[in-house]
């Protein structure tokens, strides 16, 4: 029945995220960026997109970091702006789509606190797709106990905090595990939304991309994890489980692997990552890393193919995340002559 | 009125002593009751098709033509499909309204009878074939209308596809006129 | 030259003995200087070669690390940033100093330790040098500073690990320039004074000391002839002395003569004892008269 | 501080290394643990696009006159070409100061102080 009322509420968002998503920039354009001999030849390439309104502000040696923030800009600008004309099911996804910049965010203050830095500072560099409310009052905060009693328990992540967290464990635990802890109870809850109470086209469309992002970090943690002094308890502890992902027996082996020759058995066992994982072996220049990006953006394009769900607004975003990071990356590549590696990026469609 | 029936006695109604029950109840209602709610189900439930189709395409056209402002012009022809199926059900209503006259026996006269059921019948048949048409037009105008954003040879493709849904409708209309040509209250319509 | 430096000494021969010696250790001084300055020339020419070559070397190095680093923003993003900065702590990497006397210079070298700051983690202090980057997969585990530790869990581990590694590369080839530029800055300066000690020796305090030697040897020969031409004048005057006493002697002898014996031919006598008086005279005039020097002083 | 075990034996203490530059340098160096925060100002100095000249040439001037922990000071060529004046007028040993390339620039060592001494010096004495 999506079909029929999904686009009471949610159709004109939805295509226009679809123009958004047209306007991401192709293969092509990729090649065409990789061929610069310097920023400003890519902006007058960018300047043909719709990017140039974001772009023609910035003084005429163009920077990478430049570059990068007006792309971040853009994406904060669509993402606001879809975000204001959402209705209820749908502003609540879009929440959630933020909530990874929000953990990021809370272990960036977190550090902040630990560290007795000024805070203000240290807001200053958070993502502005991760505030939340409270922000201003932070400066008062002096202790991590006090972060937590002050900030976040009236922010969205306060039940993840509750769940994997104690306030002791602010002060005790490395900020990187509280940081997977806290991306493991967001994307079961996550999963929880889109599946239980959204349900529908976008439960289904939506539950293969989260179990994708639940099993890359149960892969990506066990492999680095390898050589660190991370006990095979804790990173058992930090993967993401959601039903749809792994196997059991995928992920009892990850858990227990020491090396990378038992991540490859084990991974072995699975149809989808067994493939990636020879690909990233096979090819020199494309880490496994790459081979993840590159299904992911093949799962986010599949995603576009239905019709009447929220799939499209997480694979929009999660996109043009993409594309910013294609396009630093190949600022990066022209501003530091490594011109050969500059078409080594993931296309987007 | 015998025709109140205790919950707990529903299951009565398959047995064949109720078919009885049912022929009174239906009996005591009056033919023209059948014959206006028939009207009204035609205007009604196509409205109700088209208004929905409308809302499902336009809604996506109004977000998609704001990146592909070209697409405005062609995509109007889905919701000019859309309203088609209004118009069939305004059509269908008003040859059914021409079908019914005054008759001071209505309740005993056969002719009457039958033409009571056969324009509810035929409003329900125009109603509910223009509610899905109407349904089925909304849905592959929005999905026409964001295929043409992206890519505007898909347009000419898709429309045949929103073509042959908008036919739908049409073959109701169509059963439509044939059932409600038959019926005649009180002497309405020529070859009453 | 025409001043001429003369430092301030008694002109004696026991000076003379004294600069002598002053001018011929001034001379082996000088050849060794000069020597030493030539060695640490060619020392400081192989410093410079290698600084260039160092330099080049930590530029390519370095180049590599930041393309590694705009690998590890590709995957990890511009959070990381962030994260490590505000996750500095105590330094982990430090420099150790270590003062070598090379020929009289003291020569600073440096040397990269890690300090595990945490102290449940093994000690641990020891070259991050080319050891490191011969076996990464060791240095993973061991030394691991904290500030990467668990970092990019999620994603990026490998990444940060692998630009990690290249960084610390580069920080050794940096570390080892360094201690060759202090090196070269010490040596540069330490010539510069060599050659400035090398310069006031041939220049300044070597003519000194022979000008000196001139002055006293020239002192000392006019305190001879000064001697000489005393004991000449007294000699001089001891004759005409002699000769005064011997012509009123004369006189007296001439006078009682003539008064004793008038009978004399005083003609032919006044005739020999002038001829005596004038050779007395002409002797006098003789040994006043052509020595220029007498009217010097 | 916990370096007293592993104070070497000639009694000189371990240095610091501090570091001006871009963020990206920075952070990069920053990884392999040289950073300190354990007095109140950081060893490490960082130059963003909104950073003036007497900003870098402030902190340069703390980490050579004012710090005494200081071994060596990393200074991308982009933040010393703005402050070249101070560069050159430091005469210290200690800590010793090394220009390093900027992250977006080729290594240019006609721009560094030292290699113009350098290259002087082997250009005279090549001569």
């Amino acid at each position: 029945m999506d079909m029929l009322t999904f686009n009471a509420d949610n159709g004109y968002l939805e295509a226009v995220v679809r123009g958004l998503k047209a306007s991401l920039l192709r293969r092509n354009d990729y090649t065409n960026l990789a061929q610069c001999e310097n920023l400003e030849d890519v902006r007058t390439i960018l300047n043909s997109t719709d990017y140039a309104p974001w772009l023609q502000n910035e003084p005429a040696p163009l920077q990478t970091q430049a570059l990068f923030d007006c792309l971040t800009e853009r994406l904060v600008h669509d993402y606001r702006s879809v975000r204001s004309q959402a209705y209820a099911p749908l502003s609540t996804f879009l929440d959630y789509i933020t909530y990874p910049y929000m953990i990021d965010n809370l272990v960036l203050l977190l550090m902040g606190v630990l560290r007795n830095r000024d805070l203000g500072e240290v807001l200053d560099k958070c993502h502005p797709l991760g505030l939340f409310e409270g922000m201003a009052t932070l400066a008062v905060v002096t202790s991590p106990e006090e972060l937590y009693r002050e900030i976040l328990v009236d922010t969205p992540l306060a039940p993840y905090f509750a769940e994997c967290v104690s306030v002791h464990d602010l002060t005790e635990m490395n900020v990187e595990i509280i940081r997977n802890l806290l991306y493991k109870a967001y994307l079961a809850d996550f999963y929880h939304l889109c599946v239980k109470r959204i349900g529908g086209t976008t439960g289904a469309v939506m539950a293969s991309l989260i179990s994708f992002e639940a099993d890359r970090r149960v892969i990506n943690i066990t492999l680095n994890s390898l050589d660190t002094a991370l006990r095979k308890d804790e990173r058992v502890a930090l993967f993401p489980r959601l039903p749809g992902g792994l196997d059991d027996e995928v992920v009892y082996r990850l858990g227990r692997a020491d090396d990378l020759q038992a991540v490859a058995l084990a991974m072995d066992l699975s149809g989808t990552y067994r493939a990636l994982f020879q690909q990233a072996a096979e090819r020199e220049d494309h880490s496994l890393e790459d081979q993840f990006l590159e299904h992911e953006m093949k799962l986010l394009r599949e995603a576009f193919d239905v019709q009447f769900h929220y799939g499209v607004f997480y694979a929009y975003f999660r996109m043009r995340e993409q594309e910013i990071r294609n396009l630093t990356w190949i600022g990066e590549c022209i501003t530091q002559k490594q011109y050969a590696h500059a078409s080594r990026v993931v296309p987007i469609l | 009125m015998d025709g109140v029936v205790p919950v707990h006695c529903l299951w009565r109604w398959f047995l064949p002593d109720c078919l009885e029950l049912f022929g009174d109840l239906f009996g005591q209602i009056s033919p023209y009751w059948f014959a206006y709610v028939g009207v009204a189900f035609a205007i009604g439930l196509s409205v109700l098709g088209a208004a929905w189709g409308i809302f499902v395409t336009g809604s996506s056209l109004v977000g998609a033509s704001i990146h592909a402002p070209r697409i405005t012009s062609k995509n109007l022809v889905s919701v000019i499909f859309c309203e088609a199926v209004a118009i069939y059900g305004i059509i269908v209503a008003i040859v059914m309204a021409t079908r019914i006259g005054y008759s001071a026996h209505a309740e005993t006269d056969t002719v009457t009878k039958y033409g009571g059921y056969a324009l509810f019948a035929a409003g329900l048949v125009v109603g509910l074939s223009n509610l899905f048409c109407g349904l089925s037009i909304g849905v592959t105008g929005s999905s026409c209308a964001l295929a043409d954003a992206q890519d505007a040879t898909l347009f000419v493709k898709l429309l045949i596809v929103e073509i042959f849904a908008s036919a739908l409708g049409l073959f109701g209309v169509i059963a439509g006129i044939i059932i409600s040509s038959k019926a005649s209250l009180g002497g309405g319509g020529s070859n009453g | 030259m025409s001043q001429r430096h003369v430092l301030p000494v008694v002109p004696s021969r026991m000076t003379l003995t004294q600069i002598k010696a002053r001018l011929q250790g001034a001379r082996r001084g000088h050849a060794l200087l000069k020597k030493k300055s030539d060695a640490l020339t060619v020392r400081f020419r192989a410093l410079l070669r290698e600084i260039v070559d160092r330099k080049f070397r930590a530029a390519d190095l370095l180049r590599n690390a930041s393309f590694r680093f705009a690998a590890v923003k590709y995957v990890v993003g511009e959070e990381l940033k962030h994260v490590v900065l505000e996750g500095v702590d105590h330094a982990e990497t430090r420099l150790r100093v270590r003062f070598e006397n090379v020929a009289g210079v003291p020569l600073p070298s440096y040397r990269c330790v890690t300090v595990a700051t945490d102290a449940s983690t093994a000690f641990e202090s020891r070259e991050n040098g080319a050891a490191e980057a011969l076996n990464p997969s060791r240095s993973r585990v061991v030394g691991a500073t904290s500030i990467v530790q668990y970092r990019g869990l999620g994603r990026g581990g490998q990444q940060i690990i692998s630009c990690r590694d290249a960084y610390q590369e580069a920080l050794s080839a940096l570390v080892e320039l360094a201690s060759l530029q202090t090196c070269f800055m010490v040596l540069d300066e330490a010539i510069k004074i060599t050659n400035r000690r090398v310069n006031a020796l041939e220049n300044v305090l070597i003519p000194r000391l022979e000008n000196t030697i001139a002055y006293i040897v020239s002192e000392l020969d006019e305190q001879e002839r000064e001697e000489f031409f005393r004991l000449k004048l007294v000699q001089n005057r001891k004759k005409r002395e002699l000769a005064r006493s011997q012509a009123t002697e004369l006189r007296a002898r001439e006078r009682r003569a003539a008064q004793a014996l008038n009978a004399f031919d005083l003609n032919s006598f006044h005739e020999a004892l002038g001829a005596e008086t004038a050779a007395a005279e002409s002797l006098l005039e003789q040994t006043t008269g052509h020595d220029p020097d007498l009217l010097n002083i | 501080m916990t370096e007293t075990s592993i104070r070497p034996p000639d009694g000189s203490g371990d240095r610091l290394i501090a570091i001006i530059g871009d963020e990206d340098t920075v952070t990069g160096f920053l990884l392999t643990g040289i950073g300190d925060r354990s007095t109140p100002e950081p060893t490490f100095f960082v130059v963003r696009r909104d950073t003036t000249d007497d900003a870098i040439a402030e902190a340069f001037e703390r980490f050579t006159s004012r710090r005494e922990d200081l071994g060596m000071i990393l200074i991308t060529q982009n933040a010393a070409n703005r402050i070249r004046g101070n560069i050159e007028a430091y005469e210290g040993r200690v800590p010793a100061v090394i220009e390093i390339p900027s992250k977006d620039q080729v290594y240019d060592p006609r721009q560094d102080t030292l290699m113009q001494r350098v290259q002087r010096l082997l250009g005279i004495r090549d001569r």
